[in-house]
């Protein structure tokens, strides 16, 4: 009878916390949105699934062994951990209270050197890492994913159009302004009160608005990965969103007549300049941001895989099995962060909320950058291409395309827009070497 | 400490989207100089007619020499389950 | 001539102990059972190639650094290392009792801190961890291993056929009596004084009866993985052996008129039935068993990537590169466990003989539930199916189906055999979670 | 000792097989449950007929609207394979 | 106003050493090697563009947090380290003086423990392993990523014209000649005093003549990791010259007469020889070399993968997807090397010419032994298929058939030259393991 | 000092090239015995003719009979591809 008790005391019914059931539901919402919606699924559907496995009572799939030890360890296991951590546990208090206080030390960051003497402690008295916490560890604490996932994206991207009409690259930058627009909306409601973000914490909230998913897990795994999760969530949700957030904003900002500029044809561009672009964008990067290098440099290195023609087959595979696998465990691993008492906390509905902001932001700021640049130069610019600046690739270029056909429907701005599209995403992997080299 | 909090927002934020400007204004230049000087000192005889149908000629062309090692498997197996395929689809 | 003894000194010729020469054969004739036998060969063939690496001599391709260190340290070098591990070493013994203390030492279990001190030692020796020892290491030890071949597996398993008739969970769980009577056969047998088996490594061998490949892996590498090596083996070769094993018991527990039962056509499954069901499993699993949630959380997650068709290039590549990389460095690494010194003992006898009974009891308990359904209830059922419910999938069905064949020429049951066989998977890991449970 | 260990061993008999029949009757009952509410409630119009042959209409219809990104490259490489296939098999 | 001044001090521009601007433009070199002239494109890509990145000034792609935080940190970081090292840091003397005697400890190998807590201390700093270091210590440094290269090498090899014509094996033994001659080259080098290498990486050097990549890699990441840029360079770039260094050196040792010897056409091979072979090799290794296990156990596995015919899932894929991610993951590692300050020594130019060197030796030997064997034995070999020997698979065999039709163009050689030529990978091995026995 | 890496290099590089000799024989021997055994006591009736054409019948043979669960997935992938492929070449 003991024994069937011990099943039910360790069953997740029994354990089950308001926050976590919260959680499962958010859980179950984002698995909705990728598979009745389309919501980047190749994403939401492992974060989704990721939140749900983090959220499972008792089975701290998403504790390291030492938190794991905190939660469910013994008085003696207590006290081994909080002499591993040099912390102090008053005599007189509760179980509860000490666990409090260890997990407090283990959380804040305790030094890397005091971590695995605790997770050591944590391991001789049985824990073991969760699954979800090892692919965290190896696929986003390391850095390596979101890498990873860029050198892949960059052969999957295709700079013709961006060479064929170099002046894109301002609508790139233009839109840009979501991310630092962004940054200040964090720095403002933590200064009325409402919310109480760092300024590193706002900078890593600010890249939702580069509207890159790898560059924002990556930054925020950098800047402040308590808040990768929500970051994550909304950066994926968002460019989900492009179709119905930008539309509206593109149509107040343009009058017919603007959204009905023919643009003159694409020229054609020669592979020799496919071919030197990304190793020219590389010495930039070399030269003035080399905090942007891991970002850029493997986004250069899969475009220039993919233009040089030698090496088809690394190519290939980077583009599929690779960026495969490893979007499998990134997505896994954000979901990790989905946990109840990290997530279901005010800020993430100010990071929520933020997030729409800079989508707006950006969106506005490449169209009216776009109708600048038509004041100053003859060639014409149809603004609705400048929202594709926003990055969100190939989303936002198509967004474009459809306003315009709805003014004309004989003026396919697709390729058009491919070039800020292209632009956006080295725009914003610049401004996130920017904020880690003042933050990071 | 509130108001500092604000003022480095603010610093970021100019300098940030400024050196974004910068460097991108940047890669403008050079692109333009780059496209200009391959155009004019290194043009390809037979350059692509439009960037997006590139991926396939290339794709063939390099599949058309490659090492003896390297593709006989691929070609195996792809071979191999077009066959199959058909047979099944008759 | 120094320099050429010092070959032949290290040559395997001369180091190769008989033990050593066994386990060469041993791995040869997995080989043999995979290559001309057809025995599971995707797994057999790199078990039996990493068992042959594993013992060659004086390479230590299975071994820790530390324990290279142990078999050929110098005085010196043990002496630090029993330093590192506070072992004290009686200076009067031989070079060779030293050894053995240590090792003896290091293989009980020295805590995380004390064996890294240990392989510290060993690397400025010079030792390096041996190839398959990472393999292991990286690929076992963590538990991903398992986890994403089971992931892979859920992707290739179509629930539709267990939807249609859910009642044919009941075959699969009957079936899971098999790992239950295996471990009170190891118990007994301990028992009797024949075997000396811990309780926990009694539930390890007894999950070999749930014909099961990557459960068995993933229970004996939390449970007993000095057991891995044997327990993988009898794993693999038995669900080889399923049509050998299983007719027999089949033709014996049926009569003719009961083997020849045609059963109803089975409905139509729609794809949302298909996609709720993997997350609706996942939820029983979240409520009731928490400790069932890697095994059978990632398994939903392969299915659900695969039904849900919006994440189809995940889902193939988690089926395909993705499983054949992981089942390359899984197979090396349970290879790595077939060292002479731990696989040559009385207990891997008992393993093997466990696990043919295990498959044998779990045949016939679910042909058993099956008659017994039959009394129950009026949709009949052909007793047939209920062998499938060990799981083995997809031999079970297959052999399921041929035995009808014999008795009814036109009575096919492979597809209604594929409900217990996929329940059957289902039954294993939550036998496997409630193992966990309790002895973990 | 020894029978410690024997009623150990029976007790996590009784209890994993006990917990293994009263799971998998819970997932009969919501399975049953879930179907019931699914074909009652939320009927697909098309049904696919049989589970088997499934996977390739699937395939079928989720490769036909892929983003233009992602299948140029697979196209490609598959293209110009089974290109040379034939080629050489005349 | 400071802001903007620590951008500029921050940036490339202002810290680029001339020895990182030299390096990028040797990375630019090898990617135009790669591109244009077709130099082993799938290694000199990756290796060339890693090159790049490691040079990029205050990126730190290459270095380890401690490296970093000795390169870049505050005076108080510097003491920590110092502490964590037992390093004495002078008082009196400059930061620059601190750096250097902390920067040569690390190098030369501290203990592992001390280089933990040295990691330890820089990370508590706020300093991260660089992306190319965590690359190489995954795929280099821990000798997984050259092995399994080669175990996808051994599912490209076919042993077919090897087992016709077994004696050809000689011809793969002679070439290795050139390996053992580089070795008492950059013996002599030193005993002159032109350069100073240890015996240890004369060894390593020499196993370039080998003419196989990943043995170079390999047994230099294991003898010699300070060389292994510029090993890796030489070994891949040599290869590639292959059909320029060879011919001429073929054209003087043969006569017109013996370049015309028509060979007789190979036996077929029966798949029941090609699936022993592999294992016959690897029982050979374990009973005389268990020294080079690793490499050839991974070479007959992958052989034994292809040739039986029972596990075409594995074999396809370690053939294409396994074998092109860890290609590019080594490439990267290996740019790591490429770092200005270990790369731009005049040990590099010495490696360089000796490489040349080796291949010239090999090449020689290997025509050189096939006319040895002319003499005593009756069947006739061309002795131009001797140049096979040195391995670079499939390029030397396919030089040897260019010239042989040179002579007479009805003779075609390549099928002859793929004994030799599979036989020069064998024997590159052999060596790579006496060297390992000896000196590892 | 220099004397001696000098006379260890010769050393090393005796043993070394003798090594490689003796166990390239020693291959060179058991492999010609192998061949022997084989080829006189467990003959194939079907010796493939040629060894580089091989990959591909094996292949072939391979995928003819694979389990059921295994391929349909990859089936129905090269399949639409195949089947969209024409549909765009037409
Ligand atoms: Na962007
Ligand atoms: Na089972
Ligand atoms: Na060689």
């Amino acid at each position: 009878m003991d024994n069937v008790m011990t099943l039910w005391y360790g069953s997740g019914l029994y354990n089950l916390s308001l926050g976590q059931a919260v959680m499962i539901g958010v859980g179950l919402l984002l698995l909705w949105l990728a598979m009745v919606k389309k919501f980047e699924p190749l994403l939401l559907v492992p974060i989704g699934f990721g939140g749900i496995l983090a959220n499972i009572p008792e089975a701290g799939l998403a504790l390291s062994a030492a938190e794991q030890a905190v939660h469910m360890g013994t008085a003696d296991v207590l006290q081994q951990m909080a002499e591993a951590l040099n912390v102090a546990l008053p005599s007189g208090e509760s179980l509860e209270a000490w666990r409090q206080s260890i997990a407090t030390v283990l959380e804040d960051g305790a030094s890397p050197a005091l971590t695995r003497a605790a997770n050591d402690v944590a391991m001789d008295a049985g824990y073991a890492h969760g699954m979800l916490y090892q692919f965290y560890r190896v696929a986003i604490a390391s850095g390596v994913a979101p890498l990873v996932i860029f050198m892949g994206v960059g052969g999957l991207t295709d700079f013709g159009p961006l060479l064929a009409n170099p002046r894109t690259l301002f609508l790139g930058a233009a839109a840009q302004f979501g991310i630092f627009a962004t940054l200040m909306g964090a720095v403002v409601l933590t200064n009325v009160g409402w919310m109480d973000f760092t300024l590193t914490q706002a900078a890593a909230i600010g890249i939702i608005g580069g509207a890159d998913g790898p560059t924002s897990i990556y930054v925020s795994s950098i800047l402040a990965p308590e808040l990768l999760g929500a970051i994550a969530v909304a950066s994926y949700s968002y460019m989900a969103l492009v179709p119905l957030i930008q539309p509206p904003i593109m149509r107040r900002l343009t009058t017919r007549r603007e959204r009905s500029i023919v643009m003159t044809q694409l020229r054609p561009v020669s592979q020799r300049e496919k071919i030197v672009f990304p190793l020219m964008l590389l010495l930039l990067v070399v030269l003035f941001l080399p905090d942007a290098a891991p970002l850029l440099g493997m986004f250069c290195f899969g475009n220039l895989m993919r233009e040089c023609g030698v090496v088809e087959r690394l190519s290939s595979t980077s583009q599929n099995a690779l960026i495969n696998i490893v979007t499998i465990f990134l997505g896994l691993s954000v979901g990790s962060k989905l946990m109840a008492d990290r997530f279901l906390a005010v800020e993430t509905l100010g990071i929520l909320g933020l997030g729409m902001v800079a989508f707006a932001i950006g969106t506005a700021c490449g169209i009216l950058m776009a109708k600048l640049l038509n004041l100053i130069s003859k060639t014409p610019i149809n603004p609705l291409i400048g929202s594709a600046g926003v990055s969100a690739v190939p989303m936002a270029a198509r967004v474009s395309n459809k306003v315009g056909l709805e003014s004309n429907p004989h003026n396919f701005l697709l390729m058009h827009a491919m070039g800020p599209n292209v632009a956006g995403v080295i725009g914003s992997a610049v401004a996130a070497g920017v904020m880690i080299k003042y933050l990071g | 400490m509130q108001d500092d909090l604000l003022s480095e927002g603010l610093t970021l934020m100019t300098l940030g989207m400024g050196f974004v400007f910068v460097f991108l204004t940047l890669l403008v230049l050079t692109t333009s100089l780059m496209s200009w000087i391959i155009r004019r000192y290194f043009p390809q005889l037979h350059p692509q007619p439009q960037s997006q149908v590139q991926a396939q000629p290339r794709a063939d062309t390099d599949l058309a020499t490659p090492s003896p090692m390297e593709d006989t498997t691929l070609m195996a197996v792809i071979g191999a389950a077009v066959h199959r395929h058909r047979k099944r689809r008759r």
